[in-house]
């Protein structure tokens, strides 16, 4: 059965392709949605992208969440459909309200991109079930606004629910609160991760080739193998 | 304000006219006139004062460049040449490659965020207007003194303007330089290069033919940008009551360019343009005097059709602004729908603003009213050449006649310190500071970027087809002379290329000078453009384009003569590419290339306050071996890094450093073996049981090999100095974060 | 002419790193009488002007968009203001 | 406590994408009313909180640091204030 993954183009998305890509490779067709059209074309799952979507003047993904796709991903995703955000993604999931909290400036207030190590927490989600709990992998990061932040009743909530999915490990790279790379939703469908997957799915352009198995953990959850 | 048109100029031919204000010369103002027959409107003579001014003429440098197209080799792979906005090559598999290096030292110094910003977003329209997907970027980038005050305010602006600008296209940037000298003190230089793919079928031609086709400006509304000088006329010449002064700055909306870049590869996939000229320096004065030049006939502007963002806007300044973000092209009727259609999908704004006329002259008029009326060619083509005055510098026979010293460790502790005290060196110290703030990993086809000796970026994930970018510059050896200087960085270049696993194929190039009406400045310029010409001349390969920036200079103190040069490469599968950093203990470690143990122009020298007596002699027969014995020695090679700034010790400790893989080195004469910087040499990393097969190839190629250790262990070990991987990274890293928080 | 003018500064309790970088220049700078400022954060300011004297449906409008596009609520407050 | 404030716009003349990009998403999201808007403009707010009143040494240094530190004389006006 195959399996059809919709990424989404916003004006301004730039990991678009590469999202896609990590979708094939794992077994799964990317289908592109674009910004514009509240179809999603019958895809089991959506992946929002990273980039700088409409520039990201205002606020990471301020404008992007009023895009008429985004309408019927919160609707959709509030009844259980699989959404990962990835960067600017994550942030647009945030600015929707389906995750908590928001992204803010680096605190070192610069651009930052690395091969980050992470530390996943939480192998139950949707996203991450190929893990095995505890596993450190290393991926890229590059993002400005990276920091999560969030006020101390949602962090607690966040950490007692078992709701951080990833952790920066040896190195702070944003002043996230409690290291918090990537979070999900109560229900585990909608997950938001700061550093990129998608750009560690080949050893060739990527420092590892962990960043696979985010894609794939859904494929085969979804497609029950 | 009044309109001066051109029925106005005829009536009032001895009108006073602020020319001098404009930059130029009395008998350039006089060509003008003859051309015209009368004199120009302050909308000619505005477009005539930017279009040739040295930035657009190249009124200084013509002479001189001829030599890249007289001398060149004819490569087959040149699919354009010189003279368009980029040249493209051919790489195989019918695919064409574009690219180019611009500079934007000036405006960076004003304003080092937006002037690097604007810098990035105008070479990437370049490559666009070429009909080209860009796929990254690189920026050589030099400064004063790493501690002065004035480069703490530069440094950290330029880089977030490059970053903020090029990260937010999606383009990946793959590597650059970061070069501080003195001379760069009030004159930063700022250069980018951007690289583009298409296919051959999709190249693109800045012209405008076949009359009936329109003439469409789309992106951008244009604005007060970049217009000062001419805010001068429109107010001195034409009204007492002076405008708002108009700012100078050009500002950056890389959104806008973004997708004005998805929004032109939609239009070119439709085929639908006759010809395609980006908006950069001189505006649409350039872009329509160009457009009408190169195509068979005339062309109409009705200017008060341009969308402005500024209402105030005179037509003298609508000529000349340098908004940016903004293209123009020209469409056949019957597709102009199509066009309009993709413009609105990407919410770019479109307008037409003329066509293509039966004529021969370029007609824009402005709410009906004539105000020009010229030949294209004389504006875009036939400016003033000048055959500048040039003579040899007395610093050259005066340095060439003197003896330097520099102290040289000999004891191993000595050794040590040295090799902590240079490659803490901001020249030499970790650039990761800087280029952490770029995103490398965009488009997911980034093979090789910073550190590594080139940027290599994949093509086709079909067939694995890649291409290779390095730029280098060694002003310093230009300085001591420039002739030789221009052929070491060539070969340099063409070196990392081929350190990288790739095939040197084409080169372009950025000039950065001194004033060219000094005559030594000049002879420097000529002697560099010599050797360069002479050089490609010699290595078999084609320039394809390049720039000329002048005027670099504080007072009449010129920077260091500093031409950056820009070598592509090709490689057939960049699956075979080869990294800098040793991947593995209990490998040997090869020196490739024979050093001469001359410390003149190095790194070593400069921390001591010397530079030398003499540059190295370009040996280019030699150059072309070694690139051929590193591609053949690709399969065997586990690392490789090339020998340049730094000299040996730089080039282990970063082989080192970047996998954190220890080696143990034996060498003779230790102080000048690790800090001379002679060129041709490569280190390289061999198992074991390749002993043989290296050999061949040295004996094949007749390049000397020197077998000076073994890979493994958590020190770099020389002869008797052995300092800890952690001391390496700590005094090579922690540089840049002191000098720039 | 009139300006609608939307202040949005994050909340007190959330970190503000650009804040905190210019409370640290300003005493390296030679700013000392300001080393005791007990605290500075930046904010933005938007100048939306209009033609003429905004109109109830205008403010209350800007009301809106200074609360769901102009800032975000889970971090940032807002002031909306009219300055002639 | 008071508040030095500083406010930094970008010159009338110099092109705003920021607000450019408020301008245009305004009347995407209905908020037609200020579809009526000339221009909308971006910019930013410090605030340096301060015990007591400022002294005309702090006022001063502010304005020092609006003009070298906070805003950039190139592209950018300031306006430096108190608020209580
Ligand atoms: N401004 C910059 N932007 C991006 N990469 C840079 C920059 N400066 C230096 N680099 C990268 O750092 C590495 C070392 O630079 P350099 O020592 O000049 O290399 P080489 O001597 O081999 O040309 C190269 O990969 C180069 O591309
Ligand atoms: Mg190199």
């Amino acid at each position: 059965m195959s399996f059809r993954v919709g990424v989404v183009t916003f004006p301004g998305s730039l990991d678009d392709r590469d999202a896609a890509r990590a979708i094939e490779m794992a077994g799964g067709t990317a289908v592109p949605l674009f910004h514009a059209s509240d179809d999603l074309k019958e895809v089991q799952a959506v992946v929002l992208p990273g980039g700088f979507s409409y520039g990201d003047y205002l606020r990471c993904g301020a404008i992007a969440r009023f895009a008429p796709i985004m309408n019927s991903i919160v609707t959709a995703a509030n009844h259980g459909f699989p959404v990962l955000g990835i960067c600017n993604g994550f942030q647009v999931l945030c600015e929707s309200h389906l995750l908590p909290g928001a992204l803010t400036r680096n605190s070192n207030l610069h651009f930052l991109c690395r091969d980050q190590k992470l530390k996943i927490e939480n192998t139950n989600t949707l996203w991450t079930s190929g893990f095995t709990a505890g596993e450190e992998i290393l991926i890229p990061l590059k993002n400005g606004e990276g920091s999560f932040q969030c006020d101390d009743e949602t962090l607690n909530i966040l950490e007692s629910e078992g709701r951080v999915i990833a952790r920066y490990l040896d190195f702070d790279p944003n002043g996230s609160r409690n290291l918090i790379a990537g979070i999900s939703n109560e229900r585990g469908n909608v997950v938001g991760l700061m550093p990129h997957p998608e750009h560690a799915i080949e050893t060739l352009t990527g420092p590892s080739t962990a960043g696979l198995t985010f894609f794939t953990s859904a494929l085969h959850q979804l497609v029950g193998r | 304000m009044s309109l001066d048109t051109v029925a106005i100029a005829e009536e009032n031919p001895n009108s006073v006219q602020p020319f001098a204000e404009l930059g130029l010369k009395e008998d350039e103002y006089a060509r003008i006139k003859t051309i015209l027959g009368r004199r120009p409107t302050s909308s000619e003579l505005a477009m005539y004062s930017v279009m040739w001014s040295e930035h657009c003429s190249y009124k200084s440098s013509k002479v001189h460049l001829k030599q890249f197209g007289e001398k060149a080799v004819k490569s087959a792979a040149l699919l354009v040449g010189i003279g368009e906005n980029a040249g493209v090559v051919d790489i195989g598999q019918n695919y064409a490659v574009t690219f180019k290096i611009e500079s934007h030292n000036h405006p960076s110094f004003i304003e080092p965020y937006q002037g690097a910003a604007t810098g990035i977003g105008g070479i990437v329209r370049d490559i666009l207007t070429m009909g080209a997907r860009p796929i990254a970027v690189m920026d050589p980038l030099r400064f004063g003194l790493a501690d002065a005050p004035d480069t703490r305010r530069l440094l950290p602006g330029i880089v977030a303007g490059i970053g903020g600008y090029g990260n937010c296209l999606g383009l990946p940037n793959i590597g650059g330089e970061i070069v501080f000298d003195e001379s760069y003190a009030g004159n930063p230089l700022v250069n980018a290069l951007c690289v583009g793919v298409m296919k051959h079928e999709d190249i693109k031609l800045a012209t405008a033919h076949g009359a009936g086709n329109l003439v469409v400006l789309f992106g951008a509304k244009t604005g007060g940008d970049g217009i000062g000088g001419v805010s001068v006329l429109a107010s001195e010449t034409f009204n007492s009551a002076k405008p708002t002064k108009r700012p100078s700055v050009q500002v950056g909306d890389p959104f806008a360019e973004k997708v004005l870049i998805e929004c032109c590869l939609e239009i070119f996939k439709a085929d639908l343009v006759i010809g395609i000229q980006d908006l950069g320096g001189a505006g649409l004065s350039c872009a329509t005097s160009e457009l009408a030049s190169a195509g068979s006939g005339g062309m109409d502007i009705q200017l008060e059709k341009v969308p402005l963002r500024d209402p105030t806007l005179s037509p003298e300044e609508i000529l000349m602004s340098e908004s940016q973000e903004r293209m123009c092209a020209v469409v056949e009727p019957a597709k102009i729908k199509h066009f309009m259609a993709i413009c609105k999908k990407w919410d770019v704004t479109a307008t037409v603003i003329g066509e293509v006329t039966t004529g021969e002259r370029l007609h824009i008029t402005f709410n009906g009213q004539l105000i020009v009326d010229v030949p294209p060619r004389t504006v875009a083509h036939d400016g003033p050449v000048y055959n500048r005055p040039i003579m040899k510098p007395s610093y050259i026979d005066k340095l060439a006649e003197s003896t330097f010293t520099v102290p040289l460790p000999t004891a191993a502790d000595e050794v040590k310190a040295a090799v902590l005290k240079l490659i803490a060196s901001p020249n030499i110290a970790d650039k990761s500071w800087v280029t952490s703030q770029f995103d490398k990993y965009v488009q997911g086809n980034t093979v090789l970027a910073q550190p590594e000796d080139s940027g290599l970026v994949r093509i086709d994930e079909e067939t694995h087809l890649g291409v290779a970018i390095s730029t280098d510059a060694n002003a310093r050896w230009s300085y001591l002379n420039p002739y030789e200087g221009a052929k070491l960085a060539l070969a340099e270049s063409c070196r990392n290329i081929a350190t990288s696993g790739a095939k040197p194929l084409a080169v372009t190039n950025c000039l950065n000078f001194g004033s060219p009406e000094d005559p030594e400045v000049m002879w420097q310029f000529a002697e560099t453009v010599r050797g360069l010409a002479d050089a490609c001349l010699e290595l078999g390969l084609p320039i394809t384009g390049g720039n000329v920036s002048f005027y670099n200079q504080t007072g009449s103190v010129a920077i260091l003569p500093t031409p950056v040069i820009g070598v592509l490469g090709v490689i057939q599968d960049v699956r075979e590419r080869t990294p800098m950093g040793i991947p593995a203990a209990d490998l040997d470690l090869y020196l490739i290339g024979k050093y001469n143990g001359n410390l003149s122009g190095s790194e070593w020298a400069y921390l001591h306050g010397e530079i030398g007596n003499s540059a190295p002699v370009a040996n280019l027969e030699m150059e072309k071996r070694l690139v051929d014995f590193l591609l053949s020695g690709q399969s065997i090679f586990e690392s490789a890094h090339d020998v340049s700034n730094g000299g040996l010790a730089a080039t282990l400790v970063e082989s080192v450093l970047k996998n954190k893989i220890g080696a143990r080195i034996e060498l003779n004469d230790v102080a000048n073996a690790l800090f001379s910087e002679t060129p041709g040499r490569v280190l390289v990393a061999i198992a074991q049981n390749k002993t043989n097969d290296i050999a061949k190839l040295a004996v094949k190629y007749q390049i000397p090999i020197y077998k000076i250790g073994t890979t493994g262990g958590t020190n770099l070990e020389i002869n008797q100095a052995v300092i800890s991987i952690e001391e390496l990274s700590k005094a090579h890293t922690e540089t840049f974060p002191r000098l720039f928080g | 002419m009139a300006k609608i003018i939307v202040e949005v500064m994050l909340k007190p309790e959330i970190l503000d790193p650009q804040g905190q970088a210019v409370a640290s220049a300003l005493p390296r700078l030679g700013f000392t009488s300001l080393k005791a400022a007990t605290s500075v954060r930046q904010g933005k300011r938007f100048e939306i002007e209009i033609q003429g004297d905004p109109t109830p449906t205008q403010l209350a409008e800007a009301e809106q968009a200074a609360q769901s596009l102009l800032s975000n609520p889970v971090i940032e407050t807002y002031i909306v203001k009219v300055e002639k």
